[in-house]
């Protein structure tokens, strides 16, 4: 199918990670602001009837939280929440996080914003889901800077999840925390297993065979484009205007 | 019984060096407040994001007022990377104690309950926790053995400063689902407020309005600033003002821009006519 | 979403032995549902007041559905002792956990955030310290060493119940300022609420009623049992029958006399068109 | 002056024992259910223009607490809560409190509602003042059968405050936490030291003189007939028709 735009995909293929048969239930996913594409997958699951309950931390209406932001932390330490998203400014072979930023601590080449919650929620979590539209061996390096957050941990740390898979603009990777290594699961259409070699600075596993990430279906699509974009538009406006052409009827919400 | 104090007294009353806990811009930050503090020329403040910080705390960095920042993050959100942040941090002259969000809420509570510590789970294997000796692992207790957990130290900072939508008169504040500026009253030794407006009565015989009220017995003093908490969004009374934050983000990427910008927006004309 | 279920289901949901987590007189107890309770027959229930205990404790106490209490006090308040209870204490068919009111919270804010433990100042000296096995007095690594302090364990009750004034078409419930009962909800593993009324809309839509509200993400099931606390006042619903209270008080200092009230007030007549 | 009640000289005795001027300040006071008396001392001292901050912690209307019951204790963890009011069922020597009952634990012989919060409240504000009307060898006992709340602690535990006095029906005592020991400091019309002596189960110390303790004024005694009655009408309807005379002019709560 013609026309179907990166971020459409890379939204399905989020959606089909998030139903994988294999991975615990994702009854209640809680989505940060930090990318779109994350949100369009779990409301392309909702729109297609799966019952998931999502936390969307920054609408500005119906900010689902009433005891503060602590709610989400201890909402997960709960263990409530069953799956996130996280990116980073680099991201290691085993999984390893760097929101801080590059160079000496705290970041004294690149300063990224800071780790946020990703220190609690990527241990506390049921599982979690990293994605990093960049895939380039600047991002995805062997060994992250500085670590916001840790890909594993040594026997006996209690930790209840780990990452699932890594989701790039070339790929999917899928992750095995009992080894700390990622494996390539899918390559996105374009891409070859030597492309993906070539721009990542961690090394990996490379099954016999590795499957072009399928296209969104048609029944996605549609709803992508629909539904989902109608739910989206207020958060966020500018992607929904540059991925679905849509832009909001409402005026601007800054008076 | 509180009578509101002006927004310049209030800046006067946070003295340099002092320990200001700020709640992040989607959370009721006080940017009128800060605009005071730099107007005021503070000094040596050391800023403590709940849990994260954003416009204010940029503004404050920029304009030299900040000696020490802890925080999970500095993000203008939108509008990308902080820039007088990120500018500080290349140039080393600002402390940064690199935090993550629930650590902070948890060393607020510990000081909201009057107890030293209280543990959290995760961290373990983040630099964020290597770069922390006053975080200590301690081996929990109720485990059998071998189940290392985090202990973290209860954290009182000197002035906690937001904005609410309204006070009423007798002195408690409305900001209604914001509940981490509750914690953060409850646990700071101080806690200014700046409001839209005040209004007659007493909210918490409101049934409808207790819940989203933090009892006066928290609040050392209000100021009236209206759209104080702008270009930040307040609830339902207005919107957050992309425009100016990206204007901000422009020209703070350079210190001749983020003067100038300080002196059109803070000391100038146009900052004293909307205050 | 949520479809409010029957009394009598919510009541059969409950399994006999469970851990229930009740809030006090003061703070939206389900009369109701307690009452269903004791006619579906419960056996075993193990009851926790949050964190005291009342008239619905009594209740069940006297109804043999209680194998076990933990809780700061049962009391019924200006009616005086709780009979029921005090009776099962003498008789010792009871086993009776004692508690101080903070211990309590500290378990469930323990379980709210997932540690396994929790830091409470005081408690030393007191015998119930001295009855608590599953206490744990350590030295404060916050301190140079010599500062004793309290650990309690995280508590998570099986069950947490209590009624609210509504439920939201999304199954959220709105109970105003009492957040106890969201604490026993966060901490609880399932959560059973009556309310008065079911409303069309999304209370987190409104920033006048989100603040009161606990998430639907923690609310199992809802049951309408209109006047479901009563005798025990609602915010500004309905007050106290403390008519009704001293009734009971009365009648249950005996056995037989409890007996009456039960048959007349939960299994007969004026029970059944009450509800 | 004649027809002082017994509970308007205690309330005006409570309310010289708070602003006693070797005590540190009572800025904010807490007040429980338990008993009207203390309710009244801290409304006196409102109603005379002391600008003290009252918590009351079971008035139906403006419930001063909005996180729910643990916000008192977080106030008092927090150093807040300048003083607390505490009875019980049996109050020792050493200033020890049984709140849970007589015979062995918890309470086989006579079972009292329970410790409430007294185990931490009695630490944790920085003072706490005993009521007890019944004064009595059966509630004034050499050594309680069961500890709700110690008098005091071992040197090193964290203790922010201990009892300033013990008011009853037939006197004051102070206490004296350094030495563990309560001492006569005055006692009501009518009694003597022999007379309080033959009804204290615990030994005390009585100095060379015990002054008898005073009358209300008649300045106070306008105030708690008139305001302070007034806001006491809601909570207490009762006490305030038998000590004032007085019945409210609404009808009962109750539906």
């Amino acid at each position: 199918m013609s026309g179907i735009k990166p971020e459409e995909r890379l939204a399905a293929a989020l959606a089909r990670l998030i139903l994988a048969p294999d991975a615990p239930p994702a009854r209640h996913i809680a989505v940060g602001a930090a990318s779109p594409i994350p949100a369009a997958a779990c409301w392309l699951l909702r729109k297609a009837g799966h019952p998931v309950r999502l936390s969307l931390l920054h609408r500005r209406s119906g900010n689902p939280f009433t005891e503060g932001t602590r709610e989400l932390f201890d909402l997960t330490g709960q263990g409530r929440i069953d799956l996130f998203f996280l990116g980073g400014g680099q991201i290691d072979g085993q999984a390893n996080l760097n929101l801080v930023g590059t160079g000496a601590w705290p970041g004294r080449d690149v300063r990224f914003p800071g780790s946020f919650g990703s220190a609690f929620m990527y241990a506390m979590a049921h599982r979690t889901i990293l994605f990093r539209e960049e895939h380039s061996p600047r991002v995805l390096v062997e060994r992250v800077d500085n670590i916001s957050a840790a890909g594993v941990n040594a026997p006996g740390v209690y930790r209840r999840g780990h990452a699932q898979a890594l989701v790039t603009g070339k790929c999917v990777f899928r992750f095995h925390p009992d080894r700390a290594r990622f494996s390539l699961l899918s390559r996105h259409p374009g891409e070859t297993v030597e492309s993906i070699r070539a721009a990542t600075g961690f090394g990996f596993d490379i099954p016999d065979a590795v499957p072009e990430t399928p296209d969104p279906t048609p029944a996605e699509l549609a709803l992508l484009r629909g539904p989902v974009c109608d739910e989206m538009l207020e958060t966020y406006p500018e992607f929904c205007a540059r991925v679905f052409g849509r832009s909001e009827a409402r005026a601007p919400a800054a008076e | 019984m509180t009578t509101p104090i002006s927004l310049e007294a209030m800046a006067a009353s946070v003295p340099d060096g002092a320990l200001v806990a700020l709640p992040p811009d989607n959370s009721l930050p006080s940017v009128a407040l800060a605009k005071a503090l730099v107007r005021r020329g503070a000094r040596g403040l050391r800023l403590l994001g709940v849990p994260v910080a954003g416009f204010a705390a940029d503004l404050l960095i920029g304009a030299g007022c900040v000696a020490e920042i802890e925080t999970s993050a500095v993000s203008l959100g939108e509008a990308g990377f902080a820039p007088r942040f990120s500018a500080a941090v290349r140039a080393g002259t600002l402390v940064v104690r690199d935090c993550t969000c629930p650590a902070v809420h948890t060393m607020l509570q510990a000081a909201e309950k009057g107890v030293p510590f209280m543990p959290l789970r995760g961290l373990i294997g983040s630099d964020i926790l290597a770069h922390r000796p006053d975080w200590k692992v301690s081996d929990n207790p109720y485990a059998a053995g071998g189940d290392p957990i985090v202990l973290l130290p209860a954290l009182q900072p000197d002035v906690a400063i937001f904005h609410a939508v309204m006070a009423d008169a007798e002195g408690n504040v409305w900001l209604g689902r914001r509940r981490e500026c509750a914690t953060i009253a409850h646990a700071s030794k101080r806690a200014l407020v700046t409001v839209e407006r005040v209004v007659p009565g007493n909210f918490l015989e409101d049934e409808r309005l207790a819940p989203g009220t933090i009892n006066a017995t928290y609040v050392t003093d209000i100021a009236i600033a209206e759209r104080g908490a702008h270009p930040v969004a307040l609830l339902d009374e207005y919107g957050f003002d992309a425009g100016y934050v990206a204007d901000y983000a422009r020209m703070a990427k350079t210190e001749a821009g983020f003067a100038a910008w300080l002196a059109r927006e803070v000391f100038g004309q146009r900052a004293a006519a909307a205050e």
